[in-house]
């Protein structure tokens, strides 16, 4: 298993980089290209690549099936209630320029932005690391 | 089977072939679909919102409920996949 | 919180879905009950939503505080406030037969995952009807139809992946034709807002992008809404998939691609349009005849129950298509009642079908002989949803089908309204055939001793006979549905 | 007659190129037997669509469609098909991974991907 190691040496080196960068992409979303989507994809490309280095268990241990489901809840709630805020605010839904007036801080819309991009980011990644240990894992013998 | 599939896309060929003269030339500024929206998101995006990216602006406040229908439709498959794929488990 | 409904009947049935997997992932009875009460809740709204709508007229809602050119709004008029009442209502109907049903055909560790696709499928339905954005359109369109792939295949019986694959690969090109019909669009008048597109497009009426646009956007929705040449995905889809799924997207999923289409044709692009600039209107009535014929003639000649009533939802969809042919207004009136209408009857047989099922375990028409002895109340409402299917007075089949005639004699089409009857007394052949197996099909095997009568479970029994028993009342009290059809019918043809 | 063919090829390349890849990816979509590949032009006739967009939301001479310093009066990119776009591409994805688990199972099950054997096998069963 001698090139087995080189690829774990490099991948262990290589996913916290991702890591950051998926989550510098999801952040960045509103100053340049960049957003939820993109940065989720990103992030689930690093547990992706622990799927491939160091197989199944090792991503089930960082991020069993419980905490999938929690983290693809809690993207579309993060969204979802973001929406709601803003109609107990007194605006229609995901109307964010009411809460902007409401609590008076200078770009609170642009705050709100990053906020359900976060949201956005945290289910793509959740969905789409679902995905693909469903697909690893597809015999029930998960490697 | 073949020979069915090669008519059914010439027939859908000639029907786009058929449109292209009358779209605007690539990157034509009087195009309607740029004089119209586009100007309008492009000049009204920095004082509504304020942020830079144009685009990011649009997604998510915009047209925001695109957008979570979006996010539901990547929850969809996600669960979809789960229920085909998975054996035993909770879910 | 009255003005906010609209937007409510989508975002809170999308956090009870997220609900239904948390407290299903915790406890899986939890799951049936929050689907119950949101369906339940949904259809409260949109009753109150259709009240308001006849009250006061079209209720726009702009999301996110934008204006409709640059954002998003949510329109319901008399039109698609009917359609919703009517959707919202069968998925209630649905939602309280799924129970035993689901219980029995789908494994118990895969019931959180249904019930969650369940719960998806009727939102994203609901938001393709009330959403005033072609855009939007499509993307609650793709949230159904993936739901729906995967409820097609979640009995995880082989020949369902089958039919599931089918379908997938013909909606993503129903679904690529329909981008591309919006993309066209947008590059004519630049605008994804409909009543902004109603009014941009006749200036432009004259480009070859429009007609491509039209014609695209047509053949995508009838892909979807399974209009005779391109239906090949719907028998295996319907009768593959599990029974509380068959009466789903039977019912719902078609009423609601049919109104797509009806506002992409009626809304986007005006009668004027559609009858003088691209006169496809003679054409679609032509098509829709030969799907009347076609369909009947196909579900005579199958041996599944199941399979048969799928043949036959292609020729009633035949008949909704009728009324889009003629475009006039005793038609369309006839083709909006004959939508309210097919969806409580085949909502009906199609819950027959599922009981016969769930206690005869097979659904092959040699196997059913003399299953009246042991089904009564299933076969009788069968009988009675079969008489408003053939269209014996004064069953809302009957209305629909009289209203139909009337529409095609106004526009002088006598030999279509004479093809429209033909395909009525089909449809009395293949729902005869069912008849004749179930009450006097056991007259040969002598051995058949009279079994003793082993219904269903209550919870699948009441909502079958609710709308078999609402075919007749429909039929009678056909006035008071006439007053939300009018306006509604009204509003298509460019009236108030 | 130059100008003609100018008008009606060069300056609008890009459905050209939209179009052809167009029916590729919906040739292979109806016309191959394997399911993978069925897959394989769907998202092929997919991407076509995605270019289409994209490529009449070009404008001569814009920039991306992110604020430069001066704000407003630059000259940028129609930015709203790159919204529709990253929906289109969510949708996509979705699409082909439900697609993938279904030719999954039906490779467990039938054991065979080619679409005609599929059929014998199916109605063999």
């Amino acid at each position: 298993m001698r090139e087995n190691v080189v690829i774990r040496t490099v991948s262990r080196l290589a996913v916290p980089f991702i890591q950051v960068f998926a989550l510098y992409v999801i952040v960045h979303g509103a100053l340049g290209a960049g957003g939820g989507f993109q940065g989720g994809v990103v992030f689930a490309s690093s547990f992706i690549l622990m799927i491939v280095a160091f197989g199944l268990n090792s991503v089930r241990k960082r991020l069993s099936n419980k905490w999938i489901v929690v983290y693809s809840v809690l993207g579309i709630t993060i969204y979802a209630g973001i929406g709601l805020l803003c109609l107990f605010m007194g605006g229609n839904y995901l109307e964010y320029g009411v809460i902007e007036a409401i609590l008076g801080i200078p770009h609170l819309h642009g705050y709100l932005l990053d906020a359900v991009e976060i949201g956005i980011g945290i289910t793509v990644m959740a969905v789409m690391t679902s995905i693909l240990c469903d697909m690893a894992d597809k015999g029930g013998e998960s490697s | 089977m073949k020979v069915k599939a090669l008519l059914a896309v010439l027939f859908i060929g000639i029907i786009l072939f058929w449109t292209v003269e009358d779209m605007p030339a690539f990157g034509d500024p009087e195009a309607p679909a740029t004089q119209y929206l586009g100007i309008l998101y492009i000049e009204s995006a920095l004082p509504d919102i304020g942020i830079e990216n144009i685009v990011t602006a649009i997604l998510a406040s915009y047209r925001g409920f695109d957008t979570l229908g979006e996010v539901v439709v990547i929850f969809t498959a996600g669960i979809s996949v789960t229920l085909l794929l998975r054996r035993g488990g909770r879910l | 919180m009255i003005d906010h409904l609209p937007v409510l009947l989508i975002a809170v049935p999308i956090l009870s879905a997220l609900l239904i997997l948390l407290a299903g992932w915790y406890d899986r009875r939890f799951c049936y009950p929050i689907s119950l009460i949101t369906i339940l809740l949904q259809f409260g709204a949109a009753i109150a939503i259709l009240l308001e709508v006849m009250r006061e007229g079209t209720i726009r809602y702009h999301l996110g505080g934008w204006a409709p050119p640059l954002g998003i709004e949510l329109v319901i008029d008399s039109f698609n406030g009917f359609i919703l009442a009517v959707i919202l209502f069968l998925s209630a109907a649905t939602v309280v037969y799924a129970r035993r049903s689901v219980e029995k055909e789908i494994d118990p560790e895969k019931r959180i995952s249904f019930y969650v696709l369940f719960q998806l499928l009727v939102t994203g339905l609901v938001g393709m009807t009330i959403t005033g954005d072609i855009f939007n359109l499509y993307v609650f369109l793709e949230i159904s139809s993936i739901a729906t792939y995967t409820l097609i295949a979640s009995a995880r019986r082989p020949r369902s992946y089958v039919a599931s694959f089918n379908y997938l690969v013909l909606g993503s090109i129903a679904a690529g034709f329909i981008l591309l019909g919006i993309g066209n669009l947008y590059v004519a008048t630049g605008t994804l807002n409909m009543a902004d597109l109603a009014l941009l497009l006749p200036a432009s009426y004259g480009l070859a992008t429009v007609h491509t646009a039209f014609l695209f956007l047509l053949i995508g929705f009838s892909i979807k809404v399974a209009f005779f040449p391109l239906h090949l995905w719907l028998p295996d889809a319907y009768t593959e998939a599990p029974s509380a799924v068959t009466v789903l997207i039977s019912t719902v999923m078609a009423k609601v691609s049919v109104y797509a289409l009806f506002r992409i044709v009626f809304t986007v692009f005006t009668t004027a349009y559609v009858i003088d600039t691209f006169a496809v209107t003679g054409f679609i009535l032509f098509i829709a005849t030969v799907a009347i014929i076609a369909g009947a003639v196909l579900a005579i000649a199958q041996n599944d129950l199941k399979r048969m009533l799928a043949y036959s939802s292609i020729s009633q969809i035949g008949y909704i298509m009728f009324a889009l042919g003629v475009a006039n207004q005793l038609a369309l009136e006839g083709g909006l009642l004959h939508i309210l209408g097919h969806a409580v009857m085949k909502g009906c047989l199609f819950m027959v079908a599922g009981l016969i099922i769930y206690r005869m375990g097979t659904s092959q028409l040699s196997d059913l002989k003399g299953v009246a002895k042991t089904m009564p109340i299933s076969c009788a409402a069968f009988a009675l949803a079969g008489a408003s299917m053939i269209g014996i007075p004064p069953t809302i089949g009957f209305m629909s089908k009289y209203y139909l005639v009337l529409g095609a004699f106004e526009a002088g089409q006598w030999i279509y309204a004479a093809v429209l009857l033909v395909g009525s007394l089909l449809a009395a052949g293949y729902i005869w055939r069912f008849i004749e197996i179930a009450y006097f099909g056991d007259h040969h095997s002598e051995d058949r001793r009279p079994a003793p009568a082993r219904e269903g479970p209550v919870s699948m029994l009441v909502p079958m006979v609710a709308l078999a028993l609402l075919c007749l009342f429909l039929g009678v009290f056909v006035e008071v549905v006439m007053e939300a059809v009018r306006p509604a019918a009204m509003l298509l043809l460019g009236g108030a | 007659m130059i100008e003609a063919f100018y008008e009606l090829f060069l300056s609008r390349y890009n459905y050209w190129m939209a179009i052809i890849l167009m029916l590729i990816g919906l040739y292979a979509l109806i016309a191959k037997q394997n399911l993978v590949k069925k897959l394989i032009g769907l998202n092929i006739f997919q991407t076509a669509i995605f270019l289409f967009y994209i490529s009449f939301a070009e404008v001569q001479g814009g920039t991306a469609p992110i604020y430069l310093p001066e704000g407003v009066d630059a000259l940028y990119v129609n930015p709203l098909p790159h919204v529709l776009i990253l929906t289109a591409i969510v949708v996509g994805v979705s699409v082909t991974a439900v697609g993938l688990s279904l030719i999954v199972r039906i490779y467990e099950e039938y054991g065979v991907i080619d679409e005609d054997d599929l059929m014998q096998v199916v109605r063999g069963r």
